[in-house]
């Protein structure tokens, strides 16, 4: 077939048509070639829920990935011509990636750290960093961060002793 | 009847021709004879609402004006043994069968709110001719 | 050599033509050629009899008068981590080949008892010429 | 990007025709129309060297040379809850795709270690034209 | 087309010639087949990398396996014109077969038997085979043999003391 002529900048070699054509610009695409250099290529927007990041010429625009809101995920960015829809996690929740692009990840709950000082607030891609001390007013239960208040005499062991002293016996000094 | 995916035809990689043509779920048969008819469903979880599935299923299933009852035509059904925090099963089926003009095929799924329909390459369906 | 597999070739959704036959156990070619050549069996256990298995393998081979071995095709070989109560894993083969004309085509399993035989859309085996 | 499979295109099985090509790890498209095209990928572990993966990915891209970004065609992702001492996982897609010629298409894996190479009928890769 | 005729032996029917033809030895293929029986097949040998184990008539070879040197197996022996590879473990591994035919294996780290005698070693298709006694001046400690000189006075349990006796008393005859 005729010999592929290497295109100008921003033109493509169009097999059907023989030639090269201009590209279309970002979000539309090529819906019919040019028929000579000099007239354009005839190309069109997007149609809804497709697009294109680069100038192309290509039939047809790429189609929108969706967010996985039954997997908490909610959208960071819409849709447009030129470029796909970017997903994050809902509220309360940060991404658990599957792979090192993190092309597809979960949406998991952060840790409350009830009991604990936050050292570090949960965000898009980390869960939340507890501190590995109890707040004040709190005892150490096993892993967990008990309020005193809720340690009656015979559940306060030597542990709650030491951090909420005898209930009734404010700043006693206790470390 | 196992619930029935919604397919887009347009859109992106999609697309139908030779009147092999996408109406109301289903692909049409447009003339007689024997198609290789295939689909890839990938199954996600786990999905707070539904309960924990021990298994998925994708079914291809034949519909005919002339006759009552969908025929199941390629079943692809695999346990899980996947941990909690989250699993991917792909799911492909392909075979050859004879059709009728007018026939419509279809995909049936265990459970709709396990589907991934986030990205258009990994849950597919399709069919032509030989 | 591994166990192979029986077909029903005529009752239900099942069919051959174009000469393309099937007899012990293997689809017979009726011409030379490049053919896209196809099968899923799905396995199921446990079955009692049978020692817990840690892998099934499913694979398509081809038998030649003129060729003492057969050699092997396609294969599908997948370990199980399932849970004892009972699982399902189906095993989907497909790909070109090039053929000779009297090329018989089988499908090897790695443990008979664990094919399931029961549905007709669940495990099925075919070819066609390109 | 992910790792770019290479492949064998001449010896045992592997072969092309009707110039329909393989060069610099991709089978290059020498005429426009709708192909269907495949492909499996046994993948396998544990390998000492690589962390304990969570999951394995097989996707067939298309690159154009009038296009800088490479297009996902079809995507097999499965999570693994496989157990230590070794395990297996082949992934098999296929479905029909329009291209232009041209076009070059590729198979990207998520790690390139854990896709088992020693037999030519555990992973292969390959298109047809309708 | 022309009925098949049975071909006599060391010949095979080819279809496109319409008559039988002599097979190719073990390690070639079929390149050309012979226009009449008694001219001779065309047969080059197996291109490198593949192999015939038999006489043929067939078109091309088959291709190798590969060891799978990531999964810690080893060359026993390499693919030739007429022989597919042969994959063992490597030195200090075993195999763990994944199916009856042990056609796909894994290579598994042979066990040490610290401080047990070695019943039997370990070799390409089975791990060692250790004593389930420990070895004079070694104590049980749970399923591990524990060496006597590294007991101190304080971790030296009722097992260790009968075994190592006092550290200093050689010879004591205690079992």
């Amino acid at each position: 077939h005729a010999t592929r002529l290497p295109c100008p900048a921003g033109m493509n070699w169009i097999e059907t048509a023989h030639q090269c054509c201009p590209q279309c610009p970002a979000g539309t695409f090529l819906s019919k070639p040019c028929t000579s250099p000099e007239n354009g290529s005839v190309c069109l927007p997007c149609p809804a829920g497709t697009f294109r990041t680069q100038p192309n010429t290509l039939r047809e625009c790429q189609a929108c990935y969706e967010c996985d809101r039954q997997a908490f995920q909610r959208v960071l960015s819409n849709c447009s011509a030129t470029s796909n829809v970017a997903c994050g996690c809902e509220p309360g929740r940060f991404r658990v990636c599957f792979d090192k692009q993190c092309s597809e990840f979960s949406c998991q709950k952060c840790q409350p750290c009830t009991g604990r000082l936050i050292q570090r607030p949960c965000s898009e891609t980390q869960d939340t960093l507890c501190d590995s001390s109890c707040k004040p007013d709190f005892y150490r239960e096993g892993d967990e961060c008990r309020p005193c208040h809720t340690s009656t005499l015979d559940t306060c062991g030597k542990e709650c002793q030491q951090v909420c002293g005898s209930n009734n016996d404010q700043g006693s000094g206790l470390e | 009847h196992l619930p029935i995916l919604q397919w887009e035809d347009k859109r992106g990689l999609a697309f139908t021709k030779n009147n092999l043509s996408y109406s109301s779920n289903a692909l049409v048969i447009p003339v007689s004879g024997d198609y290789y008819v295939y689909a890839q469903v990938t199954f996600r979880g786990p999905v707070e609402s539904s309960h924990k599935p021990s298994s998925v299923t994708e079914i291809i299933t034949k519909v005919t004006d002339s006759y009552p009852e969908p025929t199941q035509l390629l079943t692809g059904t695999k346990t899980l043994s996947e941990n909690a925090n989250g699993w991917f099963q792909p799911i492909y089926l392909g075979a050859v069968v004879s059709l009728e003009v007018g026939d419509k095929l279809m995909v049936n799924v265990s459970d709709i709110k396990l589907v991934d329909y986030t990205k258009e390459h990994k849950t597919f369906f399709g069919a032509f001719l030989l």
